[in-house]
């Protein structure tokens, strides 16, 4: 039940959102209800419930090691939203603040649907939920951004259900019942059949993989990440990115129990690559801050993706990475806003010299940019050596050797940006922007928050996080 | 006070000294020398005692058990940085005050501190794990140390430069550690010479900590670095911050099992890093770069010790491989202290002029006499020049060398180009230093630029006198330092258990007490015999010329043309020369650079490339739905294809 | 009965067709209205007996897909007040082939794949297989917003006819809940296209190439 | 008692070092003005020189610093001190241990690094030229002698120097001894590669260093030099023939013998050569430097193992 509650708590405050009144007040809202989603949140994680073997929805050990993770960064987020809202009040946040708090709703559901079908009408929903708060801003830009999200998105995620089909199939014909629950699809195992299996895999993968934006799935990404709000994209990438991850997860296990683990594993590994060298190249050169948040989004997918395939260890270490990148995306993502705001633009040809303009904001961006980039001893650098450390265990040399190659690009790209955006003489529009912005501790506390729980995530891993990472792992690979 | 005590104490006082530093700079001097007082002291006794410290505690730092270690290895480099960390910290008061940089000196010093704290950690740290962190957290800290003067584009550039190349050799250590740990199952460090097939890693190793170490051709980052950081953070750099990687190789040399080639491979490259680095420093007029150049020719040597350690290793541990390798370790501590000298008179001459560009300077001795005398000092001790330290390792190395030629072994064909190699770095780093010292303090003054210049505050020539002091006690009482150098080379390798070939190091250094009694007496009496016989001072004497102007006098470039010209086929000088003509010509000019040759010719290029075939890939990236969608259309099928036929 | 099946699935097809080849957007928009109705049909003859569920369900489809997103996207044009595809990105009559040649495809593809012996003899499979890749087509040939959204449309019914292969496998709720989120989906998709136009004043997706690299 | 035998030994090394060495220019200015048919100075001319000038006054750049004067005492100190390390045929060094002829290389380096140091206190263009010239030659000159020195002790298989000198170069005594010879008229700005008696300051090495210095400390750079001389002349000796091995008066007949010849040989050079142009010194220094290599791969391959 209480599992039960951690969706609806959200639901209830979109409505309350909805029939609120006061344009001020209502931001609010999305504190006070995510404070109480992220307690039951924690309050689950510490104390799991029995979920039953035919549960539509349930906290069960994968909802477990992630959904907090989610909780957390977006009752952060919720706090940092709250000045966000009062900067621009000029547009009515009713839609915003129901639409934000839906989404939290969704993204629980999500994580906590135990059928395929489900899982996947969460994920749909999710997506059109945070079309209005993409194009919250209003400018053509935004609708370009909002048309080619909806667009792509919405193939994926067509892709998607074609591929639930596919399993649904799968199960039929291999003289099941055709029920899409996890844990039956699981139990059926290898008397799925084979040939849908691997096409369910196929349009699965590269479904979900669109919402998670791996290359080349991912050309929305950088569009959104960047028209959005700061605040929408930190939870776009760091928690509607997790629904996806653990619906790959999800399926993964199905695919593993019928028998085409090599298979799965071989177009993770193939498909993460890609991803991260992708994502290294466009981070080379880029020149916009705010999309290279999102290049940098997909890098980390490709990470994650990868560690998926390296087996249990690696799903492990992928959970891990999981929260460290909810954590810092989150930090960047707001902190960049605050740069973004302050500044009023977002290439480095018109920004530079913001740690004279925004110091605290400058600070943490940078601190949250070594931390992205596996700087020690942020919570990244730990996951990225494991994962680096399963791939040689697991003997996949040429992978690792390209996997670092590619974080070293990225290293490269991501520093000469940020420290150009950072250093240098400020630009005159931004000096301006000392008026236009001030750096509150409302703006400045939420990123900080966050990164202080990566740095602490990174150097004192709580036992209870390992215990559910663990649980995780073996839900998806049973047995050693 | 026991090791652990002194350790505690070092690691806490460093890291108060990080948490007041910005706001209290008196009270940041106080515990940053007690500090490094400790870590000297630390130090001091694990190498005379003999016996290491190690601390297994209880307490997990990223899920890994804390595990320390201080053996003979390690303290070398800690003594080290205990002295150049001080002596920096106080040159840093006098030479980057809170008057001259209001907003950049308090952070200078909370970097200072992060800095020596990082190198203490990975000095002390035997899990590999730790030892990533802390050896990130001390590049993180270099880096911001280097750039504290953020508002200088050139400090910027070649800050990233450093950065960027320090975290291609972090990747590097990533996967070392990685696989390392793959194979033994966990993070712990130590010996592992039974796992045979470890022995490729020794090339991840050396790449990662050639890196720092600056190794010809690694070296790219090194120059422009140590020629734009705050002067006490080139002393830093270049005296301690380098011998971390030689640190590294050292450590992971003697606890891995070694390829074949390995021992060939490092001296090959030592001995090219000391003649050719060697040749680019006579090449610059940037009294800076000089020296960083001049960084590399000194690591060269040290690797051309080490290399010869890894042969004699595998040559049935030869005694002339303990030979080189104690050389290289005393070496190491030799070149901290001479370098950070000569960084710290760069620094005061750069404090007092304004300007790096030798040819600007000259005469300098009448207004600053102390630094120049020091400078001369440390010209004299890094030529290798009786009576100072520079001569007690070289010597050391030569006779290694010498030994492995005798043997007539294998080794012998490394050892014999080494060593001649080693006597042309010797004889270029003399005229290096001759161009250098005689360039900027004699003479006249070549600018108004020298003419303006004043004497180096007290804080400033105290940590000098203190770096010149310890140069000479390694050079007249160099017996305690070998044993100590000794003792560590007898910890490098398990297999080493007898103790290093005797030499006659005490015998040198009283050779080197007789001659510097000597030159005091003979010195001095000639100066009272000339005066006595009557002095008098009249102009230069130049061949009858009426006037003679002091742009007159030889410059630097031309001091250095001829032997740097046997060297053009890699200098690749760039010059721009217009000559005067006619009856009355017009102002003429020579504008000579002498870029470093691997980063412009090798480096820039490929990145380049890169950079413009990433840029090319952007365009994938153009804005049009419809050809969006077909990426995705193409990623599925080649996704069935991989899973249906993979 | 399934010779009904087959004969919906058929003229289904058909409305591919008329879709790619035609330039005149109502034209296009009509094809999907009709297509909707078509396949929103299809469930009550699948399902033996009398399953008001069902019918409730049909009945929605076809109200929704049949008339509610026709009219969004005929608003839509006229406020754009235009009426043809112009030069799109692969011309008529190569789409056309191309729509062909992919039915075609569809069929041989079937014959490959391990069906139940109950589905090997309808067009469902190939049915959908080949709106599916109409859809792709509309949407990666057409540069006009309202072809891609009928793109999607197609795109989508595709997809719902291959899930009346579980059509008896899946719960109805869950049924329900994806035919009304794919209906929410294209509704959305059709108020941007709206605000596109108010944004744009054109539908025109050439224009919409700001935001790159 | 026995240290203080030592120190009397080593007091009567150097006093015997400091009187003959200003013999050896004397020797080779009467053998050229023998070939060239004049009288020519007296043998004694340098003990006359270095006598006036002892207790002349001196004239000091108004630009030099004390280094001016320190820079010739040092470097005589060195050489006298490298001098003392040398063996003298039988009767072996005065203080001789393990790498010592390392520590006698290395105050050669001091010794070139004091002069060019004084001599560049003047600020003078001449002076600089000199200094360029000599430490860029001493590059090539300091290989060779490590290469010298790399085959003797392959040879001998030891770093003493009177074990290493004690015995003859073997095999490759000749090139030894040939290279040796290039490189002690480099060391010793001799023809060809210098020409002590020429008065175009453009073209000199060492003089021109010492253009600006005057009274006793020139007299201290004239004498440093003439024992740096005859220092180079013993070691060619040493090396090339077995004189360590003698009885020691033969051995002590035979080494004054053969510095004589070399001396008169260095006369001979400078009457019938004349003077290299720069650009081709570093190539004959190059040559003696491969001299020495080659004799180095001799004493590899062959000799006493």
């Amino acid at each position: 039940m209480r599992d039960l509650l951690l969706i609806l708590i959200p639901f209830a405050g979109a409505a309350a959102a909805l029939a609120w009144q006061g344009e001020r007040s209502r931001p609010y809202l999305l504190p006070a209800t995510s404070l109480l989603h992220t307690a039951l949140a924690l309050w689950l994680l510490f104390d799991p419930p029995v979920v039953g073997p035919g549960a539509w929805f349930g906290f069960d050990p994968l909802a477990r090691a992630m959904l907090p993770a989610v909780s957390i960064l977006f009752l952060v987020c919720s706090f940092y939203c709250v000045p966000y809202l009062r900067t621009c009040i000029s547009r009515p946040n009713r839609i915003f603040v129901a639409l934000l708090l839906a989404m939290l709703g969704l993204m629980s559901a999500a994580h906590e649907a135990r059928h395929l079908g489900l899982l996947w009408i969460a994920t749909e929903a999710l997506t059109f939920a945070a079309v209005p708060i993409v194009h919250f801003a209003g400018t053509p830009r935004a609708f370009e951004a909002t048309w080619k999200y909806l667009l792509i998105g919405g193939t994926g995620i067509a892709l998607s259900l074609l591929g639930s089909f596919c399993l649904g199939y799968a199960s039929l014909s291999g003289g099941g019942t055709g029920d899409l629950t996890f844990t039956a699809l699981v139990a059926q195992g290898g008397s799925l059949s084979g040939p849908w299996v691997v096409i369910a895999w196929v349009f699965l993968l590269a479904g979900y993989g669109t919402k998670m934006g791996l290359a080349p799935m991912h050309t929305w990404k950088p569009d959104v990440y960047g028209e959005a709000p700061g605040v929408m994209g930190a939870i776009l990438a760091g928690g509607v990115t997790t629904v996806a991850f653990t619906a790959l997860l999800r399926v993964r296990a199905v695919v593993d129990a019928a028998g085409e683990s090599a298979m799965a594993s071989r177009t993770l590994m193939a498909i993460g690559l890609f991803s991260m060298l992708v994502a290294a190249l466009f981070l080379l050169g880029t020149r916009d801050f705010k999309r290279m948040l999102a290049y940098s989004s997909v890098e980390h997918m490709g990470i994650l993706v990868i560690a998926t395939a390296l087996g249990k260890v690696g799903v492990w270490a992928a959970l891990f990475h999981v929260w460290n990148n909810s954590f810092t995306k989150g930090t960047l993502f707001m902190s960049a806003g605050n740069i973004r705001r302050a500044a009023g633009a977002h290439t480095v040809d018109e920004v530079s010299g913001m740690s004279a303009i925004t110091p605290r904001s400058a600070a943490i961006f940078v601190t949250a940019m070594l931390a992205v980039t596996a700087c020690p001893p942020f919570g990244p650098f730990f996951s990225e050596l494991l994962i680096v450390r399963t791939a040689f265990a697991t003997n996949h040399l040429a992978g690792a050797a390209i996997f670092l190659g590619c974080l070293l690009f990225a290293f490269f790209g991501m520093t000469r940006l940020v420290f150009a955006v950072v250093d240098g003489k400020p630009r005159p529009a931004a000096v301006q922007g000392r008026k236009r912005f001030a750096e509150t501790a409302g703006v400045v506390l939420p990123p900080l928050v966050l990164l202080v729980l990566s740095l602490w995530l990174g150097l004192a891993t709580p036992q209870v996080l390992r215990d559910s990472w663990t649980a995780a792992a073996e839900q998806i690979f049973p047995g050693p | 006070m026991t090791t652990g005590s002194l350790l505690l104490f070092f690691v806490l006082a460093v890291a108060a000294g990080m948490a007041v530093g910005p706001r209290m700079p008196r009270l940041w001097l106080a515990l940053t020398l007690a500090g490094a007082a400790a870590a000297v002291g630390a130090a001091a006794l694990v190498l005379v005692g003999g016996q290491g410290w190690e601390l297994r505690s209880a307490v997990r730092v990223g899920g890994e058990a804390v595990h320390l270690r201080l053996d003979a290895i390690s303290a070398m480099f800690l003594a080290l940085l205990g002295v150049i960390g001080g002596a920096g910290a106080v040159y840093g008061r006098g030479y980057w005050s809170d008057a001259d940089h209001p907003d950049s000196a308090p952070g200078g010093r909370l970097w200072w501190d992060s800095m020596m704290l990082a190198m203490g950690l990975v000095l002390l740290s035997s899990n590999g794990l730790h030892f990533l962190i802390a050896w990130e957290l001390f590049a993180v800290s270099a880096y911001f140390l280097i750039t504290i003067d953020r508002a200088k584009k050139e400090t910027r550039a070649a800050g990233w430069l450093f950065f960027a190349a320090s975290h291609a050799g972090t990747l590097c250590l990533f996967a070392f550690f990685a696989v390392l740990a793959s194979h033994t199952g966990s993070w712990e460090l130590g010996p592992v010479l039974g796992h045979a097939e470890l022995a490729p890693l020794f090339w991840l190793a050396l790449l990662g900590f050639g890196v720092k170490a600056g190794m010809f051709p690694l070296h790219v980052w090194l120059p422009s670095a140590h020629a734009n950081a705050p002067s006490h953070v080139s002393a830093l750099m270049s005296g301690m911050a380098i011998n971390l990687g030689v640190y590294g190789i050292v450590r992971f040399s003697g606890w891995l099992p070694i390829p074949e080639a390995a021992g060939w491979v490092v001296m090959g490259a030592g001995a090219a890093g000391a003649l050719l680095g060697i040749a680019f420093a006579l090449a610059q007029n940037d009294i800076k770069r000089l020296l960083a150049y001049c960084s590399v020719e000194n690591i060269g040597i040290i690797f051309i010790g080490v290399g010869g350690a890894i042969l004699g290793a595998s040559h049935g541990n030869a005694p002339w491989g303990r030979l080189l390798l104690a050389g290289a370790l005393l070496h190491v501590w030799n070149h901290g202290l001479y370098k950070a000298l000569l960084f710290l008179c760069a620094g005061s001459v750069l404090h007092a002029t304004g300007t790096r560009d030798m040819s600007r300077l000259g005469g300098l001795w009448r207004s600053m006499p102390w630094t120049a005398g020091l400078f001369a000092f440390g010209a004299v001790a890094i030529a290798g020049l009786p009576p100072l330290n520079g001569l007690v390792s070289e010597w050391l190395i030569y006779s290694g060398l010498f030994g492995a030629a005798m043997d007539r072994g294998a080794s012998g064909w490394a050892a014999m180009p080494a060593a001649v190699a080693l006597a042309g770095a010797g004889a270029l780093a003399l005229a290096s230093f001759v161009k250098a010292g005689s360039v900027i303090f004699l003479g006249a003054e070549r600018t108004g630029a020298a003419a303006g210049a004043h004497e180096a505050g007290r804080l400033m020539l105290g940590p000098m006198l203190a770096l010149a002091g310890a140069c000479a006690l390694v050079g007249l009482a160099p017996f305690a330092f070998w044993s100590a150098a000794a003792r560590a080379a007898d910890q490098w390798h398990p297999l080493w258990a007898a103790p290093v070939a005797a030499t006659p190091v005490h015998v040198l250094g009283l050779a080197n007490l007789t001659l510097a009694l000597l030159f005091a007496a003979a010195g001095s009496l000639l100066w009272r015999k000339a005066s006595a016989n009557g002095l008098r001072r009249s102009p230069t004497w130049d061949c009858g010329y009426a006037a003679p102007t002091a742009r007159m006098q030889y410059t630097g470039g031309s001091l250095g043309r001829t032997a740097a010209g046997w060297f053009s086929w890699i200098l690749r000088p760039q010059r721009s020369f217009r000559r005067p003509h006619g009856p009355f010509p017009p102002s003429s000019t020579l504008v000579e650079r002498v870029p470093d040759t691997v980063l412009e010719s090798v480096i820039e290029p490929v990145a380049g490339a890169a950079m413009r075939f990433a840029l090319g890939a952007r365009r994938l990236q153009h804005g049009r739905l419809q050809f969006y969608i077909l990426y995705l259309l193409g990623g599925l099928a080649v996704l069935a294809v991989l899973a249906l036929f993979g | 009965m399934s010779g009904t099946v087959n004969l919906l699935i058929g003229i289904a097809m058909g409305l591919n067709l008329m879709a790619l080849g035609s330039s005149r957007l109502p034209s296009v928009i009509r094809a999907v209205a009709v297509q909707g109705v078509v396949l929103g049909l299809i469930p009550l003859l699948l399902n033996q007996g009398f399953e008001w569920m069902v019918i409730l369900m049909a009945v929605g489809t076809v109200f929704l897909k049949g008339f509610v997103i026709p009219h969004l996207l005929r608003r839509a044009m006229r406020a754009a007040n235009i009426d043809r595809e112009i030069d799109p990105i692969v011309g008529y009559v190569p789409s056309l082939l191309l729509g062909a040649a992919g039915a075609i495809v569809a069929v041989a593809v079937t014959y490959r794949l391990p069906l139940l012996p109950e589905h090997s003899h309808t067009l469902l499979v190939p049915g959908s297989l080949a709106t599916i890749f109409t859809g792709f087509i509309l949407l990666i040939c057409r540069v006009k917003a309202i072809s891609q959204v009928c793109g999607y449309l197609i795109l989508e019914n595709g997809i719902y006819l291959f899930g009346l292969l579980l059509i008896h496998a899946t719960p109805l709720l869950v049924e329900s809940g994806i035919l009304l989120d794919l209906a929410v989906g294209v509704f959305v998709i059709g108020i941007i296209a709206d605000r596109i136009q108010r944004a744009f004043d054109s539908l025109d997706t050439r224009k919409l190439t700001v935001l790159r690299e | 008692m026995n240290t203080l035998l030592t120190f009397l030994e080593v007091l009567l090394r150097l006093a015997s070092w400091m009187l003959v060495a200003p013999l050896l220019p004397g020797i080779i200015n009467k053998a050229k003005a023998w070939v060239a048919g004049r009288r020519g100075p007296p043998v004694l001319q340098l003990y006359y020189d270095l006598a006036r000038l002892w207790n002349k006054s001196v004239v000091m750049s108004t630009l030099a610093s004390p280094g001016f004067i320190m820079g010739p005492a040092v470097a005589w100190v060195a050489l006298a001190g490298a001098a003392l390390l040398m063996p003298l045929g039988a009767v072996g060094g005065a203080l001789s241990f393990r790498g010592d002829v390392l520590l006698l290389v290395y105050l050669l380096a001091l010794a070139r690094f004091c002069t060019a140091w004084a001599a560049l206190e003047t600020g003078s263009a001449f002076e600089g030229m000199g200094a360029a010239r000599e430490v860029s030659y001493g590059v090539l000159a300091e290989a060779a002698l490590i290469a010298a020195v790399l085959s003797l002790s392959v040879q001998s298989g030891t770093l003493t120097l009177d074990a290493m000198l004690a015995p003859s170069a073997g095999p490759g005594a000749v090139l030894l001894a040939a290279g040796l010879f290039a490189v002690l008229l480099a060391e010793n700005c001799r023809v060809p590669f210098d020409d002590p008696n020429t008065h175009l300051e453009l073209t000199m090495i060492h003089e021109a260093m010492a253009l600006d210095h005057s009274g006793p400390p020139f007299a201290v750079i004239l004498h440093g030099a003439s024992m740096k001389l005859l220092l180079f002349a013993v070691l060619l000796c040493e090396a090339a023939l077995p004189i360590g091995r003698l009885a020691p008066a033969a051995g002590a007949a035979l080494l004054a013998g053969s510095v004589l010849a070399v001396t008169v040989g260095i006369g001979l050079v400078e009457s019938f050569m004349a003077r290299f142009a720069f650009r081709r010194v570093p190539l004959l220094l190059t040559a003696a430097f491969l001299l020495c290599l080659f004799s180095l791969v001799l004493a590899w391959k062959g000799g006493v193992q």
